[in-house]
């Protein structure tokens, strides 16, 4: 199954489980998304609970706010990560802050998925990882998975979870094919997976960046060295256990971040070892990242900026030397 | 400014009056608003409110009004000027009270604060502090009502400022499209802040004149008249129950006093102060009612009950403690905690 | 589908028609976006032309009508369907064909791509991705031109989509209120990406019936018509540098591809795509000048012009190199880097 | 003089010499700014030059970048900074963008000012540090003083800057008064100020952290341990020379940060370090923040959730320890 796939399987899975759920877009519906991925869901669930709306991203996070908090358990849409930007006073002011500011009385369970990311050549204002947008915001959890298996078992888990979910589809992997078991696939938010062994370095890696980091791994090995991959996964809850296991063996951390450079996931990462871990690490801690630039659209440049597999194995090497 | 005659043409006059008992309910409602907001007004100055607080002083017939008129499965959704529409829904007094001074026995035990006075168990779904976005979140409510299959309506309150702003637009036209039960009412003070929403609006009713861009009919009552806002709310909640889709009510009236604690509100003539206070909303309902023969007494037993409320929601409250700091690392997540990390 | 028929009230059919020269030339910018978009298509299916790109097809009366009305000091704001809007105000189709190609010889040098045309030179102030924001930025430049005293005129291109988010209202009452000098041209081509407007939309005419909200009049336009484009566009200008304020037209027409590469606008019903094909805006408009007397030659030399201008600019185009891969780490900042340490 | 009164002060200094700047918001000029941060502007600039806007926070943000590329040096407010959420669009995926996406073409020499930070009991919506919302996006610079001086000396080389800066007033601040030179005041973007010198521990500090980490520095003195703080004053360009050369020499680095946890500054600073200098480390980066939770309204518990002096304390103890 296409990573790709594996989205409208989940959902028609949690659709299908729970009349609560419902799931709201733009051109989600009768186009079965714009990234396709979300085909045939309006077909077997109806016009009612799979629904197209205005280009209004305020309207529909808001709706999906609103409707979580009065017994539905919405999946809102918003096309390209990047227009979080459009309505990001619902996300992380309003939904990521009710609960708390409620003492508890809202309960918003909800998930936003939406295609992040870049490779496809489309330019600033299409291709951004924002991810950390939301990390940054306390009150949201934050997924992205880097295979068709786990966008099964984690959108599953995000539908379930009952509190607020941004789900980062990564757009350069949904063509990618993966397995993903037959019957009811769930997994749980906030565990990573160690994808590759071995005790020279730990490189972590997030969505698209993760089989660039096996790809480096591979080519390391070929020179003798031996790394850890580990696939955060989840950024929030961020499951510093799993990293923190590895670097005390490796005694190196190197972060590949798709996004840019300041205030990544990476930064925190490596804030929380040289904190907690400082006398575990045998060297520097690395951080791979798109350099602090906005995406440019050309294809030639947009590979340049992106962190590519030969910056990873310098990254690695950086740590080691 | 716009002559307050014109606005006679509202429904309500034509309308038969609301009933005895709830022309009472509504009374006793919008005097214990006012003994409120006062009280609140007065722990400010002793420095037992912290922070701000926007109050709806010379609004109450609006907040009375809708609130006579909603069920007790309606949903509100408030800004944070949103005392008097939490008040409306029978929220205890002193829990509202203990929320404005940051105690433990606070609606949100303190966290929320003035601006976000919230109660889901009396269905007040929220004030909310950033200009325009309950509109869209009021949708929400209203569509997962509509899909459930209650017939609970939403009532979604806001100021004439909030008409500018875009989310104003995205939720109207959303609300239209898919038909919601929801009643969005504008309470137009002919202020935002500072400055007069005619200096910074196109059209002369900003939320009125703007209907027909949502398929909507303008509805435009005088917001200081309770039985015109009741007959308003009655119509509109009723068309939203019946699946008719939504309204769009402006609702004409002023803040008696400044923005928040801060403002002094001197940026208003003279005139047009002295003008709306002489339409003050309670006396003048009161003299109605006396007209149509309620008496005296049964009037100064409201009174004195509500006077006595808020003395008693005022002891209760500042016999609340502070709260405990372990809340500040709670209730971020269903699980309780705020744990980021494993 | 609505009768086009009734499209035929706009001003422009009783105005007198453009002079010769004007029409001649609205003609042959016409033939050029028609020629060079299907190039870039053609390019495309080569895999020569990266990423998407979204042709405005069909939609070519309205760039040209406008663009034959704007005075060069005029700034252009348009959307990622751009190439028209971009041609129009005679930028290089060279650069622009590089660019789409994603070459060292593009507008900006690969660095925007398809959806990002800008060329300041000649007041094509950018073509935006993001839906309706840059109507909030067209407002800026109109200010600006206001503010500094020059008669330049703004006019900023949108689709039918993009009158439901929230930038479209703040946008249309800043300029309302402030009298900008900027006209908003919605291009109505009856879709978002897949979905029709009308499924979505609270009115029938997304942009026209919310002019009043506004405080504006309505303008509704056969975009399909370049005599009629023109002429409701000399007029919209001609207020806006008069100090009149702003105008808000909306121009029926209809895209005769997909939304973007990807797409091939299967969702829509054959009758309609039929009918909108036989109202192709460039044979219409070929056939009203060889009414009114222009002779086949002079018709044939421009297309042939177009042509030719169009091959060699593909030619040229195919010639530059790639990007150096230095220019990603340029010009984020004026000084012409991106360090953001020190 | 107030360092709410060095934002007129500043503003008024730049509108004065350049006729280009403009200045725009919600209730600055009739009203002075619900800060009163702007009292006077209006009376002597006049109605052209000083604009009360809708309550349009993307029609005011997107003005000043439409006027920013044909000639203006428009200054704008964003009343709180919580509300760049609305407006985010505009800010992050617009202006940050558009030099670079035009190749150089479109300059945007713009400022948006806005009031920032707790401490006002204004509960979860009106007392975010949102700073490093902004320091994520390539393309902006980002400003935050922490005197009067700073104010009038960085406000004034934000308007000159050619680049869009984002200028965060701690609101905590406003009341707070220093000297502020006669005649023009004009500093340089991204040079930090050691505002105490001690060989033990470096403590970086921005905006009304400053003079909390100044306390702590005292408390600390008294107990013979000497730290260096670092105002860092912008956090792009980030003056990474000073804070690496005062770790150099105290082998501590301890961050004092007003905004949540997760992706703070602080995480990236420390990334740099661990990075670039990690072997100048003897002991644990520390970083202090405010819990990663929305902020209380109450004040006590306000106050219990903003770093405190106690708590920098603690943390330059555990660095060391
Ligand atoms: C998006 C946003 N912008 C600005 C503010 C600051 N602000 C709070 S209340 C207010 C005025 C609102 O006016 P109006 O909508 O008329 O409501 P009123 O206060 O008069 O009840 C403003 C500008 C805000 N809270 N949110
Ligand atoms: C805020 C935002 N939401 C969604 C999109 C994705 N998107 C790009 S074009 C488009 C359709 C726009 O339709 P319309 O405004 O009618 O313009 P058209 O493409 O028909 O010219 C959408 C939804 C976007 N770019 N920006
Ligand atoms: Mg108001
Ligand atoms: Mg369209």
């Amino acid at each position: 199954m296409t990573y790709r796939d594996a989205v409208a399987h989940a959902i028609a899975q949690e659709m299908a489980r729970d009349p609560s759920v419902v799931f709201i877009g733009e051109d989600v519906g009768a186009a079965g998304g714009v990234f396709k991925a979300t085909v045939g869901l309006l077909d077997r669930f109806g016009p009612t609970r799979v629904v197209d709306t205005p280009i209004s991203e305020q309207a529909i996070i808001g709706a999906a706010m609103g409707a979580a908090m009065t017994g539905l358990r919405p999946i809102a849409e918003i096309m390209f990560s990047d227009f979080f930007a459009v309505c990001w006073d619902i996300v992380a002011n309003e939904i990521a802050k009710a609960r708390y500011m409620t003492n508890g009385q809202l309960a918003l369970p909800l998930v936003i998925r939406s295609a992040n990311g870049g490779g496809a050549r489309f330019g600033a204002q299409h291709s951004q990882s924002v991810e950390n947008w939301a990390m940054a915001i306390p009150g949201l959890k934050v997924v992205a998975p880097s295979t068709a298996r786990d966008v099964a078992g984690l959108l599953a888990a995000a539908v379930r979870d009952p509190d607020p979910v941004l789900f980062f589809e990564q757009k350069s992997l949904y063509p990618s094919r993966g397995e993903v078991p037959d019957g009811e696939v769930v997994d749980e938010l906030g565990r990573a997976a160690v994808v590759r062994r071995g005790s020279d370095a730990t490189v972590v890696a997030l969505a698209a960046m993760v089989p660039r980091a096996l790809e480096a791994a591979s080519l390391l090995c070929a020179d003798g060295v031996e790394v850890t991959v580990v696939d955060l996964r989840s950024l929030v809850p961020l499951d510093v256990t799993t990293v923190a296991a590895s670097v005390a063996e490796t005694g190196h951390l190197v972060t590949v971040e798709e996004n840019p450079r300041l205030c990544g996931w990476g930064a925190e990462l490596a804030s929380i070892i040289a904190e907690e871990h400082l006398f575990d690490l045998d060297g520097p801690i690395v951080r791979v990242t798109t350099p602090h630039v906005p995406l440019p659209a050309a294809d030639a440049l947009e590979d340049a900026a992106m962190p590519s597999v030969e910056r990873i194995v310098e990254g690695v090497r950086r740590s080691l030397a | 400014m716009k002559e307050l005659a014109d606005l006679a043409t509202s429904a309500s006059h034509e309308a038969a009056p609301p009933p005895r008992d709830v022309r009472l309910r509504i009374y006793a409602r919008m005097v214990e608003m006012r003994d409120f907001e006062k009280r609140a007004h007065d722990l400010f100055l002793q420095g037992l409110v912290k922070g701000t607080s926007h109050l709806g002083l010379g609004q109450e017939a609006i907040a009375a009004g809708f609130g006579a008129a909603m069920a007790p499965g309606d949903y509100t959704f408030a800004t944070y000027r949103g005392h008097n529409h939490t008040l409306a829904r029978g929220v205890a007094m002193a829990a509202v009270m203990a929320e404005l001074m940051g105690r433990a026995g606070g609606l949100m035990a303190g966290k929320g604060g003035s601006m976000h006075l919230t109660t889901v168990g009396k269905r007040m779904m929220g004030s909310y502090a950033i200009v325009g976005a309950h509109l869209t979140i009021a949708n929400g409510a209203a569509w997962s009502a509509k899909l459930r299959g209650t017939k609970d309506v939403v009532v979604c309150f806001f100021g004439d400022g909030a008409t500018n702003i875009g989310a104003f637009h995205e939720a109207l036209n959303l609300a239209a499209v898919w038909s919601l039960p929801v009643v969005f009412c504008c309470e137009n003070n002919r202020y935002m802040e500072y400055t007069p929403i005619s200096h910074v609006t196109a059209v002369e009713h900003p939320a009125a004149d703007r209907a027909a861009a949502y398929g909507l009919s303008p509805v435009l009552v005088d917001g200081n008249d309770a039985d015109a806002t009741y007959a308003v709310a009655v119509a509109a909640i009723a068309r939203a129950r019946a699946g008719e889709g939504p309204s769009l009510v402006e609702a004409e009236t002023y803040r008696h006093g400044g923005h928040s604690r801060a403002d002094p509100g001197k940026y208003r003539p003279e005139e047009e102060l002295q003008a709306w206070l002489s339409r003050d909303p309670i006396p003048r309902y009161r003299q109605r009612l006396v007209e149509s023969g309620v008496d005296a007494s049964t009037l100064e037993e409201i009174e004195l009950s509500s006077a006595r409320a808020v003395d008693e929601a005022t002891q209760e409250a500042m016999a609340s403690p502070p709260p405990d700091l372990f809340v500040v690392e709670r209730d971020v997540w269903a699980d309780g905690g705020s744990s980021w990390r494993r």
